[in-house]
């Protein structure tokens, strides 16, 4: 490991270590997929605060108010954030996701008026892709955004679902179809919001962790400003998809350090229950271990891979591989804690969370079904599903 | 050994499909949760003019003299159906454990009532829960002349709250050949409800603090083996409830996934979806052959060797059928299968809890390996 | 278990257990799926032994030569037949196969022509379905069959695959098509033909055991009599099919004492050499049996089911459920046997027959895949596949 | 840690990949099943100009310096292509046995020969075979004046037959900690050839009865964390070679299903078949994570408890790869995927016998939870 990547771990070390044994303690290793609606207005003031550090956007380029880390640093510096325990990002949408897409494809007006607040922790994002006839079949978009003429405005109709978020929110960014008519991925617009406007109803989905993070977006008659187009209209499609292709990024290793805290705990608790004198959960524990420390090898294969534009076979198949390992560590925590397991003392322990929450992993951003038929057609080569007859009973 | 469904058996199976799925729909079933865990409705209908209490004890003890596998049957509908009150406890927990642990005076005493729907009864079974490996641990029971003395506590006592007869198992030394069997006086139970992510089958903590029981108190005659086989009987009845619950989650994604439309067709059109659903079913047919068979076996009157392996064999192919179908019912309902609206996470969590209720599958397979390779392991 | 039953073990013991431990010694647990290729003569002299002691086609009606057992006795019979160690029967496909289906739809003729060489265990049987290009697309017929007018014979050409004991047997039932440009399930025709004529050629497949028991079976221009058609021709498919529906009878209760007899070898061996002490080993030899007992429930509830002409679930399910186990008993011997699994002491050991051979479970008969298929659409209701458009890359 | 593709270990690989491709065909090795088990051409080429033998040893030692990365990318073309040649007995298990446990002296001695590829050598474990965690188990050595004398079996010495060196581990005493590396001389070896289902490796059993050896025999300083690391890195390039039976039975296997039609369609179609080769190259992927992981961690240098996890990582996950990957190429290759004519039953065959070689996934998940859960077990 480099000197200027162990200094870079020190010194967010000495920045983070005291705050979240101070101010922030409560904060520590909390929010995160399945601990989402927890503590919403600490992890506010904890965004605010990692801006004024300067360890928000960090692998942003410094023009855009980032640090404009390496790989190797942005890797460096979500594993020890993860590692110490550093909250669940309620920023990382903003961070991760527009942020990027508007450095790409944003005008400068755009950029300018929308990055220095995820920059600062001041504007929170949220995610309306998915509506609830579509499913996995996500250019299945039917809201409609349709321009007014006389103002340039686009008035929205329509649904989104599964947003993450959405309550804590500012902003959303919308996949729309503005060509009445057109079919999948074409005719699509994408589209910048205020969430806090007439026509925006926000309605949580209860999950069955007894909790909400998810939520329903309508939209009736809502506004999105003329200025607020990404790309322009029609191109939705192309900044939806490059703006997935930003999730696959370095903060893969840090949800692997929440993993590995998870494992942990699991260990622990194995260890004072009992379980860990049963011989199959003794094999089930190394074997997660040993899981956790493949995906770890795969996200390094991911980074150090040819840069060419290509989704290659270690990237083609690592949301399969970790929220499958994520769902089996999920029931192995059920099966340690046993009967235990089924008592709830207060709220969800963190155990509990993951058994439970890990359910989603392999349903979100690509179930299962469609990550293997986008493997078998991709990396394999094998021939796409055939097109139903009309009657596909016949 | 009589695994045939003749025409009592299918009108056993009928007539409880027929109640439940009116009695005992996800809207009843959710107001339950709400209501503590019990349907009280449903349960006074069941225990009194259903009879379901009383299908498995014995003429003379004013039950219908039916075997485990008419049990096994209502279980199953059960588990279909998610029901939400004592009906396990009472018939296929606390019943076959008297029934075969009992002596003639505890049997004469309390197995008329529960045939006869007047009692809710249940069993306070160890510290670690339902473990049919574990009896009596953590509960500890001294004499003081004719009288005993309890003082200990037992975890998980299931539907624990309002029984009106609590079976303790408790020991008198740490060797589990020690332990015994008491009737706790209602008032004389110590209960802690423990909120449980199964709503449907609440459980509570027992402690208890040097409570005295007159001998008459005692249930048993001291047999451990006849505890083993009242347990091996309530595994197998257990094994039936997880075989309804994985039934369910087959026949509900099934009308899901024909119901559903993505790229233009139903998603059950799809082969991959196709081939899960239909490893789902092997299982489940897996876990009926299990359960119908040990139920028979039990009932053809078997060594209590062979009910261990019978128990094994339902305990571990059914929670293993229920968890799988439990697990597929949530992936192939996509989205909505993960919210609280749709069925399939009370599913889903009622299986992961059996699976932990009298015996582990993994427990269960190294008793199993243990009689087969003739070691202790 | 009734008096009659208990009787009908007792009688089969004490005529087989003397036999067993005497002049047929050698052929104790021998023969069966994995082993067929052992000791021909001898299993064939058996084969009249049993005859002779009236123990052939004990199913049969006794006005065909059989004993007319009951359901249960045949069970019994069957059960106790493999406990003892009675070998693989070189006449079953005779006995369970083509025997029954002359005695559903042969002529008077062919009944008198072949059952008596089938119950005295004189003449031997194999089947000719399977080709070259049709696999599981068992409709895919391409052997011809095309009548002389002046002797109403049929020449056929063409070629099976897959004929097990072919080497061993004189008459193969040959499934062809007989309307020149029919496809599919149309145009079949069901016909008893010689071996040992001209046109016939039998090559043996070798195996990845090393041996042989499967066969290739070449037509060229070889002969059918006008009068071993079975059925009208044109209706091949219906009879095919009805044959296969024997498959699924009370010798399946054999079969699970064979893998009885396997658990067995496999567990003293487990006990010797030590891998009884790996607990991943003892939990998957607990579920093994646990899995057999099972499979024999199953089997039993086929038998108690009700008699309506449809496959039920249990029966549906069984072919993929008792082929899976099977395989997987293979696997665990193989991981029991350890580093010795790998090394031959002459021939193959039964173990590692079983480890080998069992691979073959989940592909012959329907595959896996094709027994999915049939569950998720004959029990479950689900769609069938739909047809390929003429460019499935499209 | 360096997990680069680059150039040079691109040009390794491809380079491999052409000259097994060429001469490594099915045709040869089947050739070379049947003369033996080695094909002599194909080994004089890659121990002479080839150069593969000494890619990993160090250039002090006439090596190239590179490291287990690179020799793990040879590896994983060798599996690809069932090399039979004593590669992986030489350059895998003997050389870096004496890189990690050997003198001084006896690395001068026997690297050099190791690494211009003049010698083939290889190591007896132990009397199960090559088992990491019983190294010298049935193997005495004692002591007579300097000599020493060795006396015991070891069994599953691969490509021991013509071995020019057989490195014999031996215990002084039944304490693992006692265990001593030899270098017997070709003559005082009695060797029998084991007949095996994977003919392209060849195991033979040794036998000593009281061989003595001179003082300058003994090969080690005693250092038994020495001799565990050394195998741990055997293991590593054993399941390099794993990786590439995995990765060839998904490539063989995708290209059949392309090619062979039912019901009118290629059978690679079927959604069914595609997700079943999607999972086995989620695993052929998670093995190669799992290799050039743990390859690239023992170049960068770690610990002995690190190395020791790398190893069951790499070998835990690329047994499970070939296995699956194997058992599914015979399945959906269908009939003739069970035939001795195709291909599949090479690749499912050497799977199974190296999935015993350097330690079971079972006993390498043990060795992992006692580290993991601190405790002996």
């Amino acid at each position: 490991m480099s000197e200027q990547i162990e200094s870079l771990r020190r010194e967010l070390a000495d920045w983070l270590t005291p705050r979240l044994a101070g101010q922030f303690g409560q904060l520590r290793h909390r929010g995160g997929p399945g601990d989402e609606d927890a503590l919403g207005a600490e992890r506010k003031e904890w965004e605010q605060e990692l801006a004024r550090g300067g360890w928000s956007c960090v692998g942003w380029p410094t023009e855009h108010g980032g640090r404009g880390l390496t790989i190797a640093e942005q890797v460096a510096f979500h594993e020890e954030y993860a590692r110490l325990g550093g909250p669940g990002r309620m920023g990382h949408i903003g961070e991760g996701l527009i942020g990027p897409t508007l450095i790409a494809f944003g005008t400068p007006e755009q950029q300018q008026r929308f990055l220095p607040g995820i920059v600062a922790g001041t504007e929170f994002w949220c995610q309306g892709y998915s509506e609830p006839n579509a499913g996995s079949d996500l250019a299945n978009v039917q809201t409609r955004a349709v321009q007014d003429p006389a103002t340039g405005h686009w008035r929205v109709h329509g649904q989104k679902v599964w947003t993450s978020l959405a309550h804590e929110s500012d902003w959303i960014f919308v996949l729309a179809r503005c060509e009445p008519g057109s079919q999948g991925h074409k005719g699509l617009i994408f589209l910048l919001m205020k969430l806090d406007q007439p026509g925006v109803e926000i309605r949580p989905i209860r999950q069955l962790t007894g909790t909400s993070e998810f939520n329903e977006v309508f939209f009736d008659g809502a506004i999105a400003e003329a200025g607020h187009v990404v790309g322009a209209p029609g191109d939705g499609w192309k900044i939806a998809m490059a703006l997935l292709g930003f999730e696959r990024g370095v903060s893969t290793l840090g949800q692997q350090m929440h993993f590995a805290h998870e494992l942990e705990l699991l260990v622990d608790t194995a260890r004072q229950n009992g379980a860990a004198k049963i011989p199959a959960i003794r094999a089930r524990l190394a074997e997660a271990a040993l899981g956790l420390k493949v995906l770890r090898a795969n996200a390094l294969r991911m980074m150090a891979g040819a840069d060419d534009g290509q989704l290659h076979r270690e990237a083609l198949s690592y949301k399969y591989a970790w929220s499958n390992w994520h769902r089996e560590l999920g029931q192995l925590a059920a099966d340690v804690l046993g009967p235990d397991g089924d008592v709830i003392d207060g709220e969800l322990n963190r155990l509990q969370q993951v058994y439970l929450f890990s359910r989603s992993d392999t349903i979100y951003a690509g179930t299962n079904e469609i990550q293997l038929n986008l493997i078998a057609e991709r990396a394999l080569g094998l021939p796409r599903e055939p097109r139903p007859n009309a009657n596909p009973k016949g | 050994m009589n695994l045939e469904l003749n025409q009592d058996r299918q009108m056993i199976r009928g007539a409880a499909e027929d109640f439940l799925s009116a009695y005992s729909d996800s809207a009843k079933v959710r107001a339950a949760h709400a209501a503590g865990g019990i349907d009280a409705e449903a349960w006074r209908r069941i225990a009194g003019e259903l009879g379901w209490c009383g299908i498995a004890i014995a003429e003379e003890h004013g039950g219908l003299g039916l075997g485990l596998f008419e049990l096994a049957l209502l279980q199953e509908q059960a588990g279909r159906f998610l029901l939400a009150a004592p009906l396990f406890a009472t018939a296929c927990l606390a019943a076959p454990l008297l029934a075969e642990a009992g002596t003639d005076a505890a049997r004469q005493h309390w197995l008329p009532a529960l045939a006869a729907g007047e009692l809710t009864a249940t069993v306070a079974l160890s510290a670690r829960g339902l473990d049919p490996f574990a009896v009596g641990d953590g509960m500890y029971a001294g004499r003081d002349g004719d009288d005993y003395l309890l003082t200990g506590r037992c975890r998980h006592v299931p539907h624990a709250l309002g029984a009106d007869l609590v079976i303790v198992a408790a020991r008198f030394s740490a060797n589990v050949e020690s332990t015994a069997l008491f009737a706790l006086p209602a008032d004389a139970a110590t209960l802690t409800p423990l909120a449980t992510l199964d709503q449907g089958r609440p459980v509570a903590e027992l402690r208890l603090n040097g409570v005295r029981l007159p001998a008459e108190a005692r249930l048993d005659d001291g047999d451990a083996a006849a505890i083993v086989r009242g347990l091996s009987r309530a595994a197998i009845a257990l094994a039936a409830e997880q075989l309804g619950l994985a039934l369910q989650c087959l026949d509900l994604t099934v009308a899901y996934v024909l119901e559903r439309q993505q790229f233009g067709r139903p998603i059950g059109s799809f082969q991959a979806v196709k081939h899960r659903l239909a490893e789902t079913m092997v299982k489940v047919e897996a876990a009926r052959s299990a359960v119908y068979g040990a139920a028979a076996e039990a009932d053809a009157g078997i060594s209590d060797d062979e009910l261990l392996l019978a128990a094994a064999s339902a305990k571990t192919v059914a929670d293993a059928a229920a968890r799988f179908a439990a697990q597929e019912a949530i992936q192939l309902h996509g989205g909505v299968g993960f919210t609280w609206e749709y069925d399939p996470h009370l599913y889903f969590k009622r299986a992961q809890a059996f699976s932990h209720w009298l015996g582990s599958a993994d427990a269960w397979r190294e008793r199993v390996a243990a009689k087969l390779l003739e070691d202790a392991a």
